[in-house]
């Protein structure tokens, strides 16, 4: 098997994250799915890493753990202060940003 | 010497400036000052007359140049005099008469609050009038062309609070401004042809030019002339400018201005002279006109209207006699000098009979005033046989001349002109007479019956004297309105005689306009007797109707002639139709046109693209998601476009 | 380094608007006077220049030149020239009465607070304008022209759109529409000319490689300029669409009587007596200096499209009922006659056209200002309102007319003689047009004496019968006025001496000479 | 086994094509499941697969760690955002915006289209195998990299992570701007306001029923809402006494009541119960 396959597999999951994205209300799922998305990529990084035979890749899906980590504490406290503010968890009862 | 002539413009226009700006201060004394300053400049013409008299024939012409007015490359036109015989006599027919005039309107004018006004009105009018006949070019001629144009229309709107007067005024003015546009023409046309519009050198190269360029140029001055001077088909302005006071008609509308085109034409005699067609063509309008002023004459129950008719109808002859050429120009001339006297003193008669019949101007409302007001009776009279030419006194002469000239024109032209200028003179026999029996004798027509005066009670200042419209009082007018009278009527006397005795005038004017004889083809007396039967024809006839017979308040219908003749045959009607109300369809559909079509492009655009922006607007619905979808399309397309530019 | 006189010229003004603009809130007189100090002295500057240039001299003096932009060889190089003198020593005139005539065109209504602040900012953009406008006239570089021609704009928008006419039909917010429309249809017609423009500069810079009118003047007469007559006539016609809009040139004309109608008077008097006459300008200087064959090819269309301007102006404003409207469609119809001038190429047409640029703005300004006083006194801009005023104020009915005289080109009054060289110019070179551009005498006495007749004679209106004759602030701007068109149109030698070498210049631009006369006259 | 092949065996070829499905199918479960319990808990399964890819791939280190932090931490804290905001509170799918399904489907799979052609397009090399770069260890590898290489982008993501925890804070507390009430206060309070004097009934207290979310009957057999804990009253979680529970209550007397051997007329009082509890049930 060619390993490329990872990187299908990689780009499978980060269109189904992305259409997740596009299609929910409830925003955890929205934020599940962008975690989705985030995962995808660190997988094709991985999957790069070892095509390459160094570590980068590695540091960088690193990186981007981190850095995932930070976003869904501070997006799901978003969230949380959203729910308390409106009762409602859908992005789309947000929706003033328009004339 | 020369430097006279500047100042003979200065004075009257000095006198304008300071009443005009000077304020309510100078009402009380601004009418003396004004004539006093007509006076000067009328001194000044004496002197620089006697001066030139001195001189001898060849070398009488003075120049002055002032400054160079608009100099651009080779078109150089100075403010520069010229003083010879023929402007000569001008200055003095304007100035003498205007000065004149000024004493009677100090009486006239006594009751209206603006006479300050008013004489710095009739001052402007003396300077641009003496600019006019001194100027030594074409486009200075033009500026006091206008000038007087612009005075006029001042003047005869000088009652503004009449609607009828705002609007003559305007009507003199717009139909002077077509005539100006000839003048303007034959300046442009001057200056393409000889580069230069100065008199001396112009009329100097007249010969040299094609007579192509030479016909256009005369019949464009002709243009002007009939502007100015009320010849068919400009004159239709000249019979409302009757709404101004009484002096201005005297002044500007018998005397003065309106003799302007026949300077004009005079002035141009060596252009025309080398152009028979524009000669011809002045000849016949200068024909028509005299005819179509005695018969509107004829038919006008308004004392003002049949004297400006018969005002047309003079001025007729002078224009065919300057039409005539060399043989006619001196005598033209002379017409308009002895016409000056006689036509003002009839205006400023009639003014005096209105003064004294609460500015009744219908002379159906008259009768029998010789008892009432004896010196403008006589005077009236005096002015009546001039123009009328009874043998002895001035139109007889200056008349007779013309018709004599017409004949000689030589040919059909000559029998048909000279035919035409018998007619006139009968004709005006016949209005003369009429307006001289309606006026003064007959019944008193004015009695036990109200007069309704057509003009608002403070229209004429002598209305406020006689306050109420009830029977009028008629009574002679104040020593200031019968002095000027006398006067004239001296003028309109003697004047003829002393200018034709040897042919004394046709010899002075001659270094400027070339005087020839004229040889008629049937003998003099023939002529003048002709002259003398149809003239008391018309008298005749007008006894027959008017002396006879009582004279109808109301005036009868009349026939189709006299009827189209009291519209001034019609020429209103036809200039209403055609001009004033096409001229508003064009305006108002021009008025539509550039808001629905010129402006209407521009608007639709606009329209167009706020519609689109409109509909845009509405992809901003402010859901994430929306603008998520776009963005991830835009990122799908942009992944295509890298790869389509790698696999290329 | 001599002082630069020209640029102090225009940053006297700049600097008097920035001032003005600071002054407090409740200051209003203050800023008033600061304003009127600054443009006063502007003119004083003027004054100066116009003492300073030789008529005789080089064509372009009190010249400066500083490198800009490097890269694209923009430069900041002014001078002037005869024309340019002419239209500064305008300017600078204009300006003071324009101020002293919006006095209290700007001030708060009872509905504002008394710490309104606008008023400053009228009389700053007011200035703002007359320093870019002045700089414009200076620019020798087209592409620092091209920068003031633009900037001009945007004082003028918020000038019309910001301050409008008190005396309006209809409601407040009709009103402010009606305004907003005029402002933005101004801003457009003249930013779509610019764009055009702009190309067109680019497109010059692309084939001269520079942007200096010396250079390429230089270049032309070395004939070291290759420029393809196909380019030639493209990019005039890129430059003369922008000015036939500023000027404006029928049928891009629609613009004005939105924008004087609604503007306030004094605005109005700044659009079409200072700012349009950029656009004539720039036809004699720029695309006569620069395209002279396009120009020449281009003559025949231009020439009737005056004509129309002439003859379709004065119609309009006879069927004119705002007296604004009136003002302004008489306006284009005089336009009609500089650009007829201007295209005629004779020394008498051009200079004719020079000088009829300054009459037109002192005899509009006449005009439009003391008309303005009447507006202000009864609040409506419709003829059909006023009548007999003359009785009522005499003074008032006096200036009136004499400015609309002016505007009828009577001789002795200046614009005459501007329109009669024009008409001269013309004719020598095209008899018919001439003859087709003479009817605008008449229409032009038509119009002024038509709105004479119904505004000031006649019996007395009711509404007007109160009416105050001008005070002393009018008086003072009426009066200079009529004193200059006066002294104009009886000596305007001066002025002509000035004027004439640059049109010589510009005959030499084009090469043409004038048409000889038939026969030489008997000197 | 710290070298990883550079070719993949079989056997990993094996372990791909069927935890790749799974992974799949967890990521296709995660969008299209109603609730956002089972949305997280499909992501937590696609996350472990993904876990075994990375150790498979040979990034040790990253596969603990995404075990560790991702699956447990991470998803965990989505579990709890969910418990707060409602368990059971399942967004209809239905869709709202206009077209927008149909656009994310297209743009979608437009997009993985172009990916995956990418992928072609790209024509990778074969794998070089992190035989070498593993050779040292994984973790100590990464460490390496991590504080000479990368030390700044470190250091950077330790203050990110501060800022994260702050911000969190910041968002989540809730200002307290009184004191809180003491016990008394509180009693006074149901004093003056005058309903239920007495203190609320503990979860069940009636209740023939033993679970949290079901409301008590009260003696006449009608449910009391106030018997539910606040929070689910709140979400309106209360599943309430359906007919069948009071139908089989029923039966249950009746069952005992045949077993003690009485008869129904000898408890009136019982029988009008029951006629209670059916009114209750209709």
């Amino acid at each position: 098997m060619n390993p490329v396959n990872y990187l299908y597999l990689a780009a499978l999951l980060f269109t189904i994250g992305a259409a997740g994205v596009l299609i929910r209300r409830n925003a955890i799922v929205v934020f599940m799915c962008v975690e989705l998305m985030l995962n995808a990529c660190n997988l094709s990084l991985v999957a790069f890493s070892r095509m390459h035979g160094n570590l980068d890749g590695q540091i960088i899906a690193f990186f981007t753990m981190v850095v995932a980590a930070a976003e869904v504490v501070v997006g799901l406290a978003i969230i949380v202060s959203l729910f308390r503010a409106r009762h409602t968890a859908s992005v789309d009862d947000a929706s003033l940003m328009k004339l | 010497m020369e430097n006279l002539i500047a100042l003979l413009v200065a004075a009257p226009l000095l006198g304008a400036a300071v009443l005009l700006c000077g304020g309510r201060r100078l009402d009380r004394a601004g009418h003396w000052l004004g004539t006093l300053l007509a006076a000067a400049s009328f001194g000044i013409g004496a002197v620089l007359f006697f001066d030139m008299v001195g001189k001898d024939a060849g070398d009488r012409a003075l120049h002055q140049k002032l400054f160079s007015w608009v100099p651009v490359a080779d078109f150089q036109a100075d403010i520069a005099f010229q003083l010879d015989q023929l402007s000569m006599t001008f200055v003095l027919l304007i100035t003498g008469v205007g000065t004149l005039i000024h004493v009677y309107s100090i009486g006239y004018m006594e009751h209206d609050e603006r006479r300050r006004r008013f004489f710095g009105y009739l001052n402007l009018f003396l300077a641009a009038m003496l600019l006019l006949v001194v100027a030594d070019n074409y486009l200075l001629l033009y500026f006091g062309w206008e000038g007087v144009g612009l005075a006029s229309y001042l003047l005869i709107g000088f009652w503004q609070h009449k609607p009828s007067a705002a609007t003559a005024a305007k009507k003199a003015f717009l139909v002077n401004r077509v005539g100006d546009i000839g003048l303007s023409i034959a300046i442009m046309l001057m200056f393409t042809t000889f580069g230069t519009f100065a008199f001396g050198p112009v009329l100097g190269a007249a010969e040299g030019a094609s007579e192509g360029k030479l016909t256009a140029i005369g019949l464009m001055l002709l243009l002007a002339a009939c502007g100015k001077s009320a010849q068919v088909p400009l004159q239709s302005w000249l019979g409302d400018a009757m709404e101004g006071p009484t002096p201005v008609s005297a002044l500007i509308h018998a005397a003065t201005m309106v003799t302007a085109g026949v300077y004009l034409i005079v002035r141009s005699g060596a252009i025309f002279n080398a152009a028979p067609d524009a000669q011809l063509v002045v000849t016949v309008v200068g024909a028509v006109t005299l005819l179509f002023g005695a018969i509107v004459g004829c038919a006008k129950d308004d004392i003002k209207k049949a004297l400006a008719g018969s005002t047309m109808s003079q001025i007729g002859y002078m224009i065919l006699a300057a039409g005539l050429g060399p043989i006619g120009y001196a005598f033209a001339i002379m017409h308009l000098v002895t016409h000056g006297f006689f036509k003002a003193g009839l205006f400023l008669g009639a003014g005096s009979v209105m003064h004294g019949m609460n500015d009744e101007v219908d002379m159906r409302k008259y009768g029998g005033l010789r008892k009432y007001m004896p010196v403008t009776f006589v005077t009236f009279g005096l002015g009546y046989l001039a123009i009328i030419g009874f043998p002895g006194l001035s139109g007889f002469f200056s008349k007779d001349k013309i018709i004599e000239a017409a004949f000689a024109a030589g040919g059909a032209q000559g029998w048909i002109l000279g035919a035409a200028t018998l007619l006139g003179a009968g004709l005006t026999a016949f209005y003369m007479t009429r307006v001289m029996l309606m006026t003064f004798f007959g019944e008193e027509r004015w009695r036990n019956k109200a007069t309704a005066s057509p003009a608002e009670p403070d229209v004429e200042p002598a209305a406020q004297t006689h306050g109420s419209h009830s029977e009028p009082h008629p009574h002679e007018s104040p020593k200031s309105m019968t002095i000027p009278m006398i006067v004239l009527a001296f003028g309109s006397v003697f004047a003829g005689g002393f200018f034709a005795i040897g042919d004394r005038f046709a010899n002075w004017l001659a270094p400027v306009t070339r005087f020839e004889h004229p040889h008629p083809p049937i003998s003099v007396p023939v002529i003048t007797g002709a002259t003398i039967v149809v003239l008391l024809l018309g008298v005749a006839a007008a006894y027959l109707q008017y002396g006879r017979k009582p004279v109808p308040v109301v005036a009868p219908r009349g026939s189709l002639l006299t009827r189209a003749a009291r519209r001034d045959l019609l020429q209103d009607d036809f200039n209403h139709v055609v001009l004033v109300r096409g001229g508003e369809h064009l305006t108002r559909s021009l008025v539509y046109l550039d808001h629905s079509v010129v402006d209407g492009v521009v608007n639709g655009t606009a329209a167009s693209v706020g519609g689109l922006s409109g509909r845009l607007r509405k992809l901003q619905n402010g859901y994430a998601r929306s603008y998520a979808v776009s963005m991830f399309g835009g990122t799908a397309i942009l992944i295509a476009a890298t790869l389509l530019m790698r696999a290329v | 380094m001599s002082f630069p006189l020209l640029t102090a010229t225009a940053v006297l003004p700049a600097a008097g608007a920035i001032l003005t603009a600071a002054v407090p809130a409740a200051r209003r007189t203050v800023a008033k006077w600061l304003a009127l100090l600054f443009s006063l002295g502007t003119l004083a500057l003027a004054a100066i220049v116009l003492v300073r240039f030789e008529p005789g001299g080089d064509r372009y003096q009190l010249t400066e030149s500083h490198s800009w932009i490097k890269d694209f060889g923009v430069r900041y190089e002014l001078g002037v020239d005869g024309i340019g003198v002419a239209l500064i020593a305008l300017t600078a005139l204009l300006i003071p009465f324009v101020i002293m005539a919006g006095w209290n065109d700007a001030d708060p209504l009872e509905t504002q607070s008394k710490r309104w602040r606008p008023t400053q900012g009228f009389f700053a953009l007011i200035l703002m304008v007359e320093a870019m406008v002045i700089l414009s006239f200076e620019a020798t570089d087209v592409f620092l022209f091209y920068i003031f021609f633009e900037a001009m704009l945007i004082p003028m928008y918020f000038l019309i759109g910001g301050f409008g006419d008190r005396a309006h039909a209809g409601t407040d917010e009709a009103a402010a529409t009606q305004r907003s429309y005029a402002a933005v249809k101004f801003l457009l017609y003249n930013l779509v000319g610019g764009l055009i423009m702009l190309a067109a500069v680019i497109g010059l810079y692309v084939v001269a490689g520079t942007f200096s009118l010396s250079e390429i003047a230089e270049m032309r007469a070395a004939g070291t300029l290759e420029m393809s007559t196909n380019v030639e006539r493209l990019l005039f016609l890129g430059f003369f669409f922008a000015f036939a809009v500023k000027a404006p040139l029928w049928p891009l004309h629609t613009w004005l009587p939105n924008a004087m109608g609604e503007a306030t008077t004094p605005v109005a008097v700044l659009i079409t007596a200072v700012v349009d006459k950029v656009g004539t300008f720039a036809m004699l200087r720029f695309c006569l200096q620069l395209f002279p064959e396009a120009s020449k090819w281009a003559t025949p269309v231009v020439l009737v499209l005056a004509l129309v301007s002439i003859v379709y102006g004065a119609l309009l404003a006879v069927g004119q009922r705002d007296i604004k409207r009136l003002i302004a469609y008489a306006s284009i119809s005089h336009f009609g006659f500089i650009i007829l001038g201007i295209f005629a190429m004779t020394s008498q047409g051009q200079s004719g056209a020079t000088l009829y640029m300054v009459n037109h703005g002192l005899s509009t300004a006449a005009l439009m200002l003391v008309a303005g006083f009447l507006i202000s006194r009864r609040g409506s801009r419709l003829i059909a309102d006023y009548g007999g005023v003359q009785k009522v104020a005499p003074l008032l009915a006096g200036t009136f007319l004499i400015g609309g005289l002016a505007t009828l080109s009577l001789p002795g009054l200046a614009p005459f003689v501007s329109e009669f060289l024009v008409l001269v110019g013309v004719f020598a070179a095209y008899p018919v047009v001439g003859i087709v551009a003479t009817t605008g005498i008449v229409l032009a006495a038509l119009y002024v004496l038509v709105l004479y007749q119904r505004t000031m004679t006649g019996p007395v209106k009711a509404e007007v019968s109160g009416m105050p004759d001008l005070k002393a602030r009018e008086l003072a701007v009426a009066v200079p006025l009529i004193v200059l068109l006066i002294g104009l149109g009886v000596y305007p030698k001066p002025l002509t001496d000035i004027v004439n070498p640059a049109i010589t210049h510009t005959m030499q631009d084009v090469n043409k000479q004038d048409p000889k006369p038939e026969v030489e006259a008997a000197k | 086994m710290n070298t990883v092949a550079a070719a993949a065996s079989t056997g990993e070829a094996v372990q791909f094509w069927i935890l790749g499905t799974v992974a799949v199918v967890g990521a296709l479960c995660t969008i299209l499941l109603k609730k956002a319990v089972h949305s997280a808990l499909c992501l937590a399964g696609t996350m472990i697969v993904l876990a075994v890819f990375y150790l498979a791939n040979g990034a040790y280190f990253l596969g603990i760690v995404q075990i560790v932090v991702y699956t447990g931490a991470i998803m965990m804290l989505f579990l709890f955002v969910v418990m707060l905001v409602g368990v059971t509170a399942a967004d209809s799918l239905t869709e709202t915006l206009k077209g927008q399904r149909w656009l994310a489907a297209g743009c979608g799979l437009g997009f993985g289209v172009l990916l995956i052609a990418g992928i072609r397009h790209a024509r990778l090399a074969e794998f070089n195998g992190l035989a070498r770069a593993n050779a040292g260890g994984n973790v100590q590898g990464l460490a390496e990299l991590i504080f000479t290489k990368y030390v700044f982008a470190f250091e950077i993501t330790g203050a990110l992570l501060i800022t994260a925890t702050v911000g969190a804070m910041v968002l989540t507390n809730r200002e307290r701007t009184e004191r809180a009430k003491t016990q008394r206060e509180l009693a006074d309070k149901r004093v003056r306001d005058g309903k239920h004097l007495p203190p609320l009934p503990a979860p069940g207290v009636y209740a023939r029923h033993n679970a949290v979310d079901i409301a008590g009957l009260l003696p006449d057999g009608t449910p009391s809402e106030l018997t539910v804990m606040q929070t689910l009253r709140e979400r309106g979680q209360i599943r309430d006494v359906s007919h069948e529970a009071l139908n089989d209550l029923k039966a249950l007397e009746q069952r005992s009541e045949e077993r003690l051997g009485r008869d129904t007329d000898s408890h009136p009082d019982r029988g009008r119960d029951h006629d209670r509890a059916e009114e209750a049930a209709k």
